[in-house]
């Protein structure tokens, strides 16, 4: 056991973190998050050249081969500073689908694009009516004399409003099966919207649209595997968030004066900062567990959602405490601790809600007497 | 003891009700009933409805429109109200300036000023809260030198509520900054908001909304009949005034509106083989909270009857009904879920109010800060226990 | 809507509470408690005198022809007080059963020996394997030449240590039944028990025991307007005890000192003791709401839930801080708070615990838009 | 980062399961799996075995009979330990006096009761709170006064754990009144239980355990070569002490066991159609405990790793664990239900379990109160993340 970060993944966890501190402040932070797409070209060109884009992808396909716990150590850093950059949707989710095929040597162009920042991709797979765990999928696959195409609707696609290509899911008969869709295609309409969050996706109608098969094995594995990598990438963003969320509002509280004292040196508040603490503490433990046991090859949605519950646990308090004990301008868009609640509530949306991970890792406790970790 | 209506409070309520139901246009109730209400259009519309048919302020005195109702029935009419997704009446003219005046103004002021008040032609707002004061509002710096038969006010207000609508603002100012206690030396005033020197800057919170403004007072000149009361005892009126609002800080028709929104919401949404209503754990939350929000009710209840420590209701009602208005919301974005993502695509792809949801709930957390935090009021309701 | 007490219902709260001051100080209790049948016979002697034991009673039969809300209102002033003597047990719930039947005159002399004092009763219904609210029923009813007969064992009789005559609930074919069992009789063995707070109760084994049948006309109406007596009793109880543990607990901080100053004014402190003070009187408000109801003649075992899951909700919290907000002393057993916490636990087992009745409320959210009161 | 244990800690893992397995007897397991071990027996048994096999004092120095484990070894060796129901060994021995003997005591000292310490011999008790101190330590007033080649000690001792079967104490005393600050001034002295002046006083819980004392002293004569250190500078070595604790505190296998406990128990209890396990809302309630202990315990292995901050851990470790300890006993009694009622009938009619289910419910409340309250470890965690 070992929870230490070994010196390189320090060092990237420092190179990220100065990207950051160098191109962003909280005003610039603002500014992006409110223009057109929503973050900035010249930090995805930095973040290539870094080696962050190509970050799990191996050496062979252009990128730095490096693993899970480098991608949640990035993560972490990225929701320390609210980093509007779609690095997991755009680059480190179609890759690992990607790397999940036959013959990943069919899409080496697709890979090396995603590792320089040349290539936007997206994963197209929820639908309506549906929630997490998303397995409704009614969009159809038909082969025809010029190649397969696609019909039906994806929707709430992240960041889906600048990919250059969508890994769309969809039926071949009753089998799911995916597919890369080209951004530009006849057949595809975007409609884009905007998140809580200041983020940026779009829904798509597929009518007739070409799309070219990836040969997965398993294709209900790799959904599974890289829906699991999404969770705990995800749940390494959202203790960024909440270390530094915590960290203003601790702040804050330092140096903000009421009745004649600091706020901090009220002891009810500083018994709450000590609660916000271990909650802290308590979804860093299971985030990093996960990461763990995904980097050991263990792709076990349970574990996944051990993670997801105590993060959606710690941050829906995190949020709504570094709100409130912000008084006024916690509510207000233009302090920024309220975007922090928002990535929160974000990423618990996406993580798909404490309720139904609950119900995922309550549904298993008779098949063991304690849980084992590790 | 009694838990059921009398034959009379039973047919005030009916009578209310129908009242409601069919003089409020039914467009302004859908519009309130999905958080869609125009402001400031709506609000005043329902401000003279209520005033041409003598309810618009039924706690003033007789004389000035008032209709010393018992508690009980002022509860049934606002009760009343939220069931039918009335706009509630602005709290700063009738539940705040208003009664202040009745209370300590001078018969001019109250000619002048009481009947466009309970009619809405004045907009009011309040002056109280400043920068870097927080709930220690006695900390107050605007001050206001007497020249002559003026005031000259120079200073900030923050969290102006509909300031970018009103028309006056009652302020608390700071006419003796060498009083020995920081209460004392603060006077109340009335200002128009036309006057040269006050410039509004609007505040968006975080579900976009602007409902709070600073406003800043640059030399502004305020005549001396505008001082309400005596110079330099303002903190007692605005004592008098926050101690006035008592019950309906409980808002628990709102809850209860949004409870019922949020069933029927879980009900239209799929999950697994049914609805999300069919999930025992979601069931469970609701109940839950339908039973904290009954209690809370009873609670509203027994406060208008005697049976509750009357130091400590105000501040037990605005705490849990905080708490609960912060829960509710909560609620509708879990409901939400994973549709709460979109905040402005297509209506048909994802309903409105799940594109509200988590924007609605983060503006939300406002209720338990404004109005005396709920820090505060945990304080208020100690004292009330230790007598320390 | 009204919810002050009558004149005459203030006099009766202020005779209890006064009976009990002259009896009983905090040594005198404890000795009480832990003797041999846990009460005192001359206090019992003087609640007859008073008026206590026969309160709902009609004056025909010897009792004093009030209603809920002076039993109630009786009932608070009991768990203010830790009173041991078994009112509802022994008197109220009995009464009211025998109430139920057909013809009440019946049952006459037992009655009246309620209301004396001279006749304890209690009700011997659940039954192994059980939980709330208690439908199992197995013991079985046979009309033999010489009358009827039970067989069957009823388990944890409260107070059925000392009681005159049983109340059992027996089945006639499948249907429900009661019967009135002397509590002297042949083939009825009982086994006696405390309870965690210092109560007593017994186990009955019925072989054959002579029983006589109590005409009831709906049996099961009758045993759910029992069970909502009982609950609202314990909710107006639990309610008693609740106020005066956080009335002692704040008294303690107050006059408790650490680090030079008394425990109330650290601030952490005040804003439990104001939170605790919220949940007393949100479960007042729930207790009084079902008497309310119950006194209109709603006997609605819906409502009566509503008020216990609020009361077991509130009580599990005032239990739990007021031991842990005295330190020390608050585990210990000769500190009266541990008491109060102990009383509260067991009166939340006897109501069937917060899970259960918030199924109960559960159940039936889609059957109305909102809770309506009254 | 790695979770998974090496070979060599797998391996290690696998010796001590087996050790406990197979050397600790199995009727002394059975009796603390079901919460009845004997005291003292059960805890001096286990301790002379491990004693025996050199597993009495792992942590002590290799001169004395420790092991120089790693802390992935300590931390595996204690889940074993907990996972095999072998009761703990006494803390006061193991993780108090005997490495503050190893670091300060003479070499007479050490040699006098070091040996005794790690066989239990000597059964320690340790004599620092005191009436009226609560949390705040440093306010004891047990005097001891040197006369000769003794102290004199006066005072009195309270929630003294198992001084009804101690041999000796380790005390906290004051020896100067004068100091300027009330942590100096404090010695630090081993006291013979047997010393004529010293009075037990056994306190009984909530659930009829008598688990702690009162300690009276009057005129106690110590040696003083009983002194550990110098004089007055007794609070130094209490901190050392109090900060050896570290990681146990948690005591994760506790609340482990006991959760599994609740599953077999409520997949034991009938309930509707089929049994408490059943009930969804009860599964949840199961899991959410379950997530929230695994949490712990990783946050334990990440402390014996050095990935967490280190002046805020043991608290945090503290805090969770207490919370969990109370919430997993709540948990039974809520299991028990009604059948809680019963604590002294027959086992055939209600378990014993059950039974005890609601008095070990309160008796547990002690966690958070004990060696540190809640709120002296949420003060300690704020002022690492304030710097005040």
């Amino acid at each position: 056991m070992d929870f230490n970060l070994s010196r390189e993944q320090t060092a990237l966890r420092d190179a990220v973190r100065e990207l950051y501190r160098r191109n962003y402040d909280i005003e610039r932070l603002r500014e992006t998050a409110i223009a057109d797409r929503g973050w900035t070209s010249d930090v995805w060109r930095s973040l290539a050249e870094t080696g962050v884009l190509g970050l799990a992808i191996p050496e062979d396909f252009g990128g730095a081969g490096a693993g899970i716990v480098e991608v949640a150590t990035v993560m972490t850093e990225l929701g320390r500073v609210l980093a509007p950059e779609p690095i997991l949707d755009s680059a480190v989710i179609p890759a690992d689908l990607l790397l999940r095929s036959k013959d990943p040597r069919q899409w080496q162009g697709t890979l090396e694009g995603i590792a320089s920042g040349d290539l936007l991709g997206a994963m197209a797979h929820e639908e309506r009516g549906d929630r997490w765990p998303h397995r409704a999928v009614a969009t159809s696959a038909t082969e025809t004399a010029d190649g397969w195409t696609l019909t039906g609707s994806k929707r709430l696609v992240k960041h889906g409003d600048v990919a250059d290509f969508y890994l769309a899911s969809a039926r071949v008969g009753d089998d799911l099966a995916f597919f890369m869709v080209d951004g530009s295609t006849q057949g595809l309409s975007r409609t884009s919207f905007r998140t809580p969050d200041r983020r940026r996706g779009a829904h798509l109608l597929l009518e007739n649209t070409p799309a070219t098969p990836i040969e997965l094995g398993d294709p209900d594995a790799a959904l599974r595997r890289v829906e699991t990598l999404e969770q705990v990438a995800l749940c390494a963003e959202a203790i960024g968030s909440m270390e530094e969320a915590l960290r203003i509002t601790t702040d804050y509280l330092g140096s903000r004066k009421q009745f004649g004292t600091a706020l901090v040196t009220f002891q009810a508040l500083a018994h709450r900062l000590a609660d916000l603490h271990v909650l802290v503490e308590m979804a860093r433990s299971m985030s990093l567990y996960a990461v763990a046991v995904l980097e050991d090859g263990g792709d076990d949605p349970v574990i996944a959602s051990r993670a997801a519950l105590q993060v959606c646990r710690s941050a829906r308090v995190i949020g709504h405490e570094s709100i409130h004990l912000h008084g006024g301008i916690g509510v207000t868009e233009e302090y920024v601790i309220g975007q922090y609640a928002a990535r929160l509530m974000a990423i618990e949306a996406r993580l798909g809600g404490a309720l139904e991970h609950l119900q995922q890792v309550a549904s298993g406790i008779d098949a063991y007497d304690k849980v084992v970790l590790g | 003891m009694r838990m059921r209506l009398s034959n009379d409070e039973a047919s005030f309520r009916q009578q209310v009700r129908e009242f409601f139901n069919t003089q409020i246009p039914k467009d302004i109730r859908e519009r309130a009933a999905s958080g869609e209400t125009r402001e400031p259009d709506d609000i005043a519309d329902v401000q003279r409805i209520l005033n041409a048919h003598g309810y618009a302020v039924p706690s003033w005195p007789a004389a000035w429109g008032g209709r010393e109702w018992s508690p009980v029935q002022e509860h049934v009419f606002l009760d009343e109200m939220h069931l039918a997704h009335v706009p509630e009446p602005l709290t700063f003219n009738v539940d705040m300036i208003g009664p202040v005046l009745c209370e300590f103004g001078t018969d001019e002021q109250k000619a002048r000023f009481l009947p466009g008040t309970a009619n809405l032609d004045i907009w009011w707002c309040q002056g109280f809260s400043e920068p870097d004061a927080g709930s220690d509002l006695a900390s107050l710096r605007t001050s206001a030198v007497r020249d002559g038969d003026e005031f000259i006010v120079n200073g900030q207000k923050t969290w102006t509520t509909l300031a970018q609508h009103a028309d006056w603002m009652f302020a608390l100012v700071r006419t003796n900054p060498d009083a020995p206690k920081r209460q004392e030396g603060i006077s109340f005033l009335l200002i128009d908001m036309r006057s040269p020197g006050i410039n509004v800057r609007p505040i968006t919170l975080l579900d976009g909304s602007v409902e709070v403004n600073e406003v800043f007072l640059s030399d502004v000149r305020v005549p001396v009949e505008n001082l309400v009361g005596e110079q330099d005892r303002g903190w007692t009126y605005a004592k008098f005034l926050l101690g006035n609002e008592r019950t309906r800080v409980a808002r628990v028709g709102v809850s209860k509106n949004r409870l019922a929104l949020a069933k029927r919401l879980a009900a239209e949404t799929p999950a697994g083989q049914g609805t999300l209503l069919d999930d025992p754990m979601l069931r469970a939350r609701i109940a839950e909270m339908e039973n904290e929000l009954a209690a809370l009710e009873v609670t509203l209840f027994r406060a208008t009857s005697g049976d509750v420590d009357q130091a400590a209701i105000a501040s037990i009602l605005k705490l849990r009904g905080s708490e609960l208005q912060e829960q509710t919301t909560e609620l509708i974005a879990d409901i939400a879920g994973p549709t709460a993502l979109a905040v402005d695509g297509p209506s048909d792809e994802i309903p409105r109010w799940a594109q509200r949801s988590i924007r609605s709930y983060l503006a939300q957390r406002k209720v338990g800060i404004y109005g005396g935090s709920s820090e505060v009021q945990r304080m208020i309701i100690a004292k009330t226990l230790t007598g320390r």
